[in-house]
């Protein structure tokens, strides 16, 4: 077995990330958009989705894949928002008080996903996936039929006019990008939240430190292995568990900093779709099933967002079907999903055969002393 | 006595008989809170005539261990452009059914043999790719719609536009085709459609006799044992394919019974949640991601389908509300979520 | 033993910086009213225009006229109110520059020009 | 002054499900001193390791009787980590090392050294941050210890084998505590370069006063480092000896032991063949724990033959390979026919049967009746008991003949069951066993590979499952190739056995050569090392 033409190699790994360079680098003059317009709108959604894509690494580390269970995280925060809103807890004290209140909330629902993936083990993904369908329910129950009957809602202005239940969209004008203008810049006509970005820095150093901690090590060894891990006396349950519970609490603060810059909260729709985007935007950065690093999360949020921001225009230049555009970018989504998880499962079958070849091949050469067959036929 | 329960309930299956008390429980308040028991009885036939095909598409793909079929939508996709294709020439009546059909069969024979070959390709791994794949085709058929040159009015958005429209009717071609066919009114609220039970009812027959084949007794055995097939010189792989190919032709021919019934065709992004219902009510049935039988299908398409009928009407009559769509979101995808907690067969 | 006091330590530590959060980000409405005012059998009588500042953004546009009402928006308990008498768009007389705080239940509150003008301490009542 | 023993094992006796494993082993190990476990499969040198390091099973199945003294205390470990608190250290066969860790991690693993902080207040002490500094002297210190040329940077995974094991070594000793070690077959999967290494290592152990329990079928590895040999036998201590005043022969004779004689070739009238039947021309098998490096044998028409050896040396990867279970290279030649390697059908089809040794696994369909899982090879490769419809479009399973089938074998080998629809998962090992014969019978099979084919199951049912082989050989002539960790067994029934040691034939004898012969072929020991 040849080892694999590096160049060959690199392509595939980076096949993600290459082909959005290239759709960019097509999409991006079709559009017709001006490059400050371009800038502004990819600041602003980046500003607007690290955050909760960085939530998606800890998992990742901890050999647990995807986190579709984010949206957990995301319902949280939802959850809070709309009890923020009802109390008027306005500006920056209402954002902390969102992630204050969003924490024991996001730890509960945390908890539940990770003993729910622990018991599901190797299908992780698709479990995580299903259970976001599942509290999709359990949030509807809470937010159209729990709020104003069991928790007390006095906002008139977000009920429905059933007397109880939330409105299908909520205003946030109390927070409404009160992180993103505490500190605002422009640099060369691109408006910069630095307050937001410098909370982005902040979780980011966090993830960087919290790899060097003792729990990050067992993560990365649970990851890696789990019978060895248990073996060596690592809770690997636990360590998963934790490790749920972590991302989760990040993606409900991930979620507060994704609705502070929108402004508006779209109760039963906003999270629905969250999951995917941030899955999508950190595979179309190069990370994979069983990898991701912080620069993916940057890399990923800006290709993705480049192509969403510039299909529907490409796209009504092209066909004359600004609606064919839209499509295009629930296609992609998917598409660069469905395509990552099946190039990874089917490269790890590939490396693991490549794998066995090569130590039955060392094997040989080690035995070859010993009268065993010689390197000629190993090699075929 | 008591152990003798506790037998009794795990041979029924802890959630199956909660879910069948609940339902029997739905029954019984229906007449107290102005709900006709007759018409829900109707209700839940018709549901199941329109659905159970879909459940039991299923069947093929769960024996031969790919587990759930996620990709239920590739299945559907390939009914729709039959359904749609055979709007477009025209055909009206049985030939338009059987046209419509055909088609599908052949797009979804091509559809679930790729499909076969990818998911070979990522074993171990199936049923999260199949999602995404399902969810992708979907969205790339969003655009196909827009993009397809039919032309025949009835499909068209009306105001000039190309594209066709997001949900089309077959009332003038192939509407109630099988539910008409030897129809049985029972009194003035219950009408069984006969035409679309027996259809269920021949193809579950297929089903049955394709694994007392060779074949089938052989995918059964890639299902519970690929090391052992294997053993036995079965080519594993192309066992697996023949299980999807024959998955999607069902969710294919499913679909256009479901539009038969239903009364409309529903494109873009209708068919993208399909396979959760289709899935839940077979787990429902007593099924395992990876063991099944057809009584299951039978089993949980009624229930899926009783509680889907009576939970607006008897839950909406008592608390005055509609919680039925929640409900339905609760209960299929927690049906999903607790058999993949289930402890799988570990696998030699 | 050590973990518990530094845990429940934190946990009170965030329940009160949870409190202060809610107290300080509590969002009121003042309505301010340059309109007859009668309290405790005084009566104020609202007869010129004011521009007002809270918390150093102007009430409206243009200055209150008699028998106006205004609004603003304002978060926390602690606020600072200025009064500018004018006539014709000229300032007339010194501003007049009140501190209040308004209990954190309370979401709309009433502040009475005339009566603030007038020196009077209960220039600012919840309406029930 | 009597002597100061580090480890005092007394009178230990274990059984598994009523099944004695152990009785009254002693065992004593001095600090410093090496002492070699030599004893065949089965002799309980795992079980007494187990016992040792506070293997799981062991509490599981019920403790075990007898006493342990280790360090001056008497001690009971319920737990491998007890074990290791204590100062046993125990470095397994199989490595446990994460291969996409570097040799530093993976010596540190689950030890790391952590310098605390704020957060770890608050949150325990895993939040605590690595001190990679300290990690990395740490294990530049015991790898020191070794005094081994190891990469500490290098991933696991990119190391040769023989540096795991040295990275797993320096594991066990970078404990401070660690005052007894027990390596199990750490030179299995080395090259002799390697293995030279490790010897090494084992006597600076020692030197530095760690006891060392040293396991391995290597018996010349065993006089090279050990202070003192301990031979077992059927759970018990057959023999302790002194390496100046015994050689390999002695040894393998106390291994094996003598029991055989009276019992063995019985059955065993000399019997003579003509023409070969299957030809094997340097063989590969890669199967996982039973790898095959390139054997060479021939077995003759009619006959039976034995493939012996001790587990994980290869023996079950030759049949497993020749019918393509696992990946292969090489050349079978069947009747003058080159088999296709990597193809069950073709095997099958070509007229070989395989009765595999993993029964639940691989053997049957365990859910399914038993009428089924004995047509069915027959059936899928075969096109047997399948009715034709439409012109062969439809292949109808035909169920009667099936059934029929089924009756038939159920009698011929007394398979006890309620009816042939039973379920095989029901069925007793035995019945199990003769259900996967039936099913290899059924196939009318030229020659027959069976492996393990008493592994198991009770005695009586041993008897006759041997003898319904043999039956079937004399009656119809058919050529069988029997795979077994038992060689008493291959003794009662074969013609001729072959003994695999670390991948390759070490030699082929007739049945009733001494069993001291085959004990020091299984342990690597060829007439040439002997005479030298």
């Amino acid at each position: 077995m040849k080892a694999m033409n590096p160049v060959l190699k690199a392509l595939i790994d980076y096949a993600v990330p290459i082909m959005f360079i290239l759709l960019v680098a097509v999409a991006a003059p079709l559009s017709g958009l001006s490059v400050e317009f371009l800038a502004n709108e990819v600041m602003m959604r980046l500003a607007r989705n690290s955050f909760l894509i960085l939530s998606l690494l800890i998992p990742v580390m901890a050999g647990m894949g995807m986190n579709f269970g984010m949206v957990l995280g995301a319902m949280a925060g939802e959850i809070v928002l709309i009890l923020i809103t009802d109390w008027r807890i306005v500006g920056i004290p209402g954002i902390l008080l969102a992630m204050l209140i969003s924490t024991p909330i996001a730890i509960v629902f945390g908890y539940f996903a990770g003993v729910v993936l622990n018991k599901a083990k190797g299908r992780e993904m698709v479990t995580g996936l299903m259970l976001g369908f599942f509290m999709n329910g359990v949030y509807q129950l809470i937010v159209l039929y729990g709020m104003g009957k069991v928790i007390p809602i006095t906002n008139k202005e977000i009920l429905l006019t059933r007397g109880y239940g939330i409105r299908n969209a909520i205003n946030l004008e109390g927070i409404r990008q009160s992180l993103d203008n505490l500190i605002k810049l422009n640099l060369f006509g691109v408006q910069v939240p630095v307050a937001t970005l410098l909370v982005i820095a902040a979780l980011c150093l966090f993830i960087i430190w919290f790899r060097r901690t003792k729990l990050g090590q067992d993560m990365r060894t649970v990851g890696q292995d789990m019978d060895i891990a248990r073996t060596v006396g690592i809770d690997v349950d636990r360590t998963r568990v934790v490790s749920i519970v972590i991302s989760t609490v990040l993606a409900s603060y991930g979620m507060i900093i994704f609705l502070q810059n929108m402004g508006t909260l779209n109760t039963y729709n906003s999270h629905e779709q969250i999951g995917f985007f941030c899955i999508a935007a950190l595979l179309v950065g190069g990370a994979s099933v069983a990898k991701a690093s912080i620069p993916n999360v940057f890399l990923g949020v800006i290709l993705f967002h480049t192509v969403f921001v510039v299909s529907p225009r490409a796209g009504a230049q092209l066909i004359g079907e600004a609606q064919l555009g839209e499509y295009f970018r629930v296609f992609i989504t998917y598409g660069v999903i469905a395509f990552s998880l099946a190039l990874y499962a089917w490269r790890r079958k590939v490396e693991r055969e490549n794998e066995r070849k090569k130590q039955m091949m060392l094997h040989r050469a080690a035995l070859q002393g010993k009268g065993g067959a010689g390197f000629a036929q190993a090699d075929r | 006595m008591k152990e003798k329960l506790q037998a009794v309930i795990s041979g029924i299956g802890l959630p199956r008989l909660l879910i069948g008390l609940f339902l029997v429980s739905l029954f019984v308040i229906a007449p107290f809170v102005g709900v006709r028991v007759d018409t829900s009885i109707n209700d839940v036939i018709a549901r199941f005539a329109m659905n159970a095909v879909l459940v039991l598409s299923l069947v093929p793909m769960i024996k031969s261990g790919c587990g759930l079929n996620f990709g239920l939508q590739l299945g559907v996709i390939a009914g729709l452009i039959g359904a749609v294709t055979s709007l477009e020439l025209k055909l009206i009546g049985l030939a338009g059914f059987l046209a419509a059909m055909g088609i599908a069969i052949f797009f979804a024979v091509i559809f679930g043999w790729l499909y076969g070959i990818l998911l070979n390709k990522v074993k171990g791994d199936e049923m999260v790719v199949a999602t995404y794949v399902g969810f992708s085709v979907v969205s790339l058929m969003c655009i196909m719609w827009l993009v397809l040159p039919y032309k025949s009015p009835d499909m068209i958005w009306a105001y000039g536009g190309s594209g066709l429209r997001t949900t089309i009717s077959v009332e003038d071609y192939w509407f109630h085709i099988l539910n008409d066919f030897l129809k049985i009114e029972l009194g003035s609220h219950i009408e069984i459609p006969t035409g679309a039970l027996l259809f269920f009812a021949l193809l579950a027959f297929i089903i049955w006799a394709f694994f007392r084949t060779k074949l089938g007794t052989a995918m059964e055995a890639v299902g519970s044992n690929p090391e052992y097939a294997r053993s036995c010189g079965i080519n594993v792989d192309r066992v697996r394919i023949v299980s999807v190919i024959m998955s999607t032709v069902y969710a294919a021919i499913g679909i256009i019974v479901y539009q038969q019934s239903f009364g409309f065709i529903q494109l873009y992004n209708g068919p993208l949640l399909m396979s959760f219902p289709a899935i839940a009510a077979i787990l429902l049935g007593g099924a395992s991601v990876n063991k099944v039988k057809i009584w299951n299908v039978v089993v949980g398409a009624v229930l899926f389908q009783g509680i889907l009928t009576m939970t607006p009407s008897v839950i909406n009559n008592i608390i005055q509300s509609d919680m039925s769509e929640t409900i339905r979101i609760i209960v299929s995808n927690g049906m999903i979520v607790y058999a993949l907690t289930r402890k799988m067969k570990v696998r030699a | 033993m050590r973990k518990l006091i530094v845990r429940s330590g934190l946990v009170v530590i965030l329940i009160l910086l949870g409190v202060f959060l809610y107290v300080i980000g509590k969002e009121h409405v003042l309505l301010i009213d340059n309109r007859d005012f009668t309290h405790e059998g005084v009566t104020y009588q609202a007869a010129a225009s004011y521009e007002v500042w809270v918390d150093g953004n102007q009430v409206g546009r243009t200055a209150l006229a008699a028998g106006r009402r205004g609004a603003a928006y304002v978060a926390g308990p602690r606020h600072k109110i200025v009064v500018q008498e004018v006539a014709a768009g000229q300032p007339v007389g010194e501003p007049i520059e009140r501190r209040f705080s308004v209990p954190t239940g309370a979401y709309q509150i009433t502040i009475n020009i005339p009566a603030l003008v007038a020196g009077a301490e209960s220039f600012v009542y919840i309406v029930e | 002054m009597p002597e100061e023993y580090l480890l005092r094992m007394e009178n230990i006796s274990k059984d598994f499900y009523g099944n004695r494993v152990l009785q009254d082993v002693n065992l004593c190990v001095k600090a410093g001193e090496i002492v070699g476990l030599v004893g065949e499969n089965g002799a309980g040198k795992s079980t007494l390791m187990n016992i040792l390091s506070g293997g799981a099973v062991i509490h599981e199945t019920g403790g075990y009787s007898g006493k342990i003294i280790f360090d001056g205390k008497e001690r009971n470990f319920t737990s491998s980590f007890e074990a290791m608190a204590a100062g046993i250290g125990m470095v397994h066969q199989e490595f446990v090392l994460i291969p996409g860790f570097t040799a530093v991690e993976n010596i540190m693993l689950n030890r790391e050294i952590a310098k605390p902080n704020i957060a770890a207040e608050v949150f325990g002490d895993r939040m605590n941050t690595l001190d990679w500094q300290a990690m990395r002297r740490r294990a530049v210190e015991a790898v020191r210890t070794l005094e081994v040329n190891l990469d500490l940077n290098m991933l696991v995974k990119e190391m040769p084998v023989g540096h795991r094991q040295f990275t797993e070594i320096a594991r066990e000793i970078d404990r401070e505590t660690t005052k007894l070690l027990i390596l199990d077959e750490p030179t299995a999967v080395l090259a002799e370069s390697e293995a030279e290494i490790v010897l090494k290592v084992i006597k600076k152990l020692s030197q530095k006063g760690i006891a060392v329990l040293f396991i391995t079928h290597r018996l010349q590895e065993i006089l090279d480092v050990c202070d003192r040999i301990v031979v077992l036998r059927d759970g018990r201590v057959q023999k302790e000896l002194k390496p100046g005043e015994t050689n390999a022969k002695e040894i393998a004779e106390y291994m094996v032991g003598r029991k055989l004689t009276d019992q063995s070739s019985g059955n065993t009238k000399a019997r003579s063949f003509e023409g070969v039947v299957l030809k094997v021309e340097d063989l590969w098998v890669d199967m996982p724990g039973e790898q095959v490096n390139g054997v060479s044998f021939e077995v003759k028409q009619g006959e039976i033959f034995g493939i012996g050896g001790l587990t994980g040396q290869g023996k079950l990867g030759i049949a497993n390979g020749i019918m393509g279970l696992y990946p292969s290279e090489g050349r079978v030649i069947f009747k003058g026919q080159e088999i296709e390697l990597n193809n069950p059908k073709g095997a099958l089809r070509n007229g070989l049967a395989f009765v595999s040794e993993d029964r639940r696994g691989i053997g049957l369909l365990l859910d399914q009746p038993l009428s089924l899982n004995i047509a069915f090879t027959v059936m899928q490769a075969k096109d047997q008991y399948v009715r034709k419809l439409l012109g062969g479009l439809i292949k109808w399973r035909d169920d009667k003949a099936i059934a029929k089938l089924a009756w038939d074998y159920i009698k011929r080998l007394d398979i006890k069951c309620v009816s042939e629809q039973q379920i095989a998962r029901e069925l007793s090992g035995g019945n199990q066993q003769k259900v996967c014969l039936a099913k290899a019978f059924a196939q009318n099979p030229e020659i027959l590979f069976v492996s393990e084919p008493t592994r198991g199951i009770d005695v009586g049912a041993k008897r006759l499952v041997l003898d319904t082989l043999r039956h079937y050989n004399e009656a119809y002539g058919v050529t069988i190739v029997i795979t077994s960790s038992e060689l008493e067994e291959l003794r009662a029934v074969c013609d001729r056995i072959a003994i695999v040691n670390e991948g390759q034939i070490a030699g082929i004898l007739p049945a009733s050569a001494e069993p001291a012969e085959f004990g020091l072929l299984m342990l690597g020991e060829t007439e040439l090392k002997e005479g030298a």
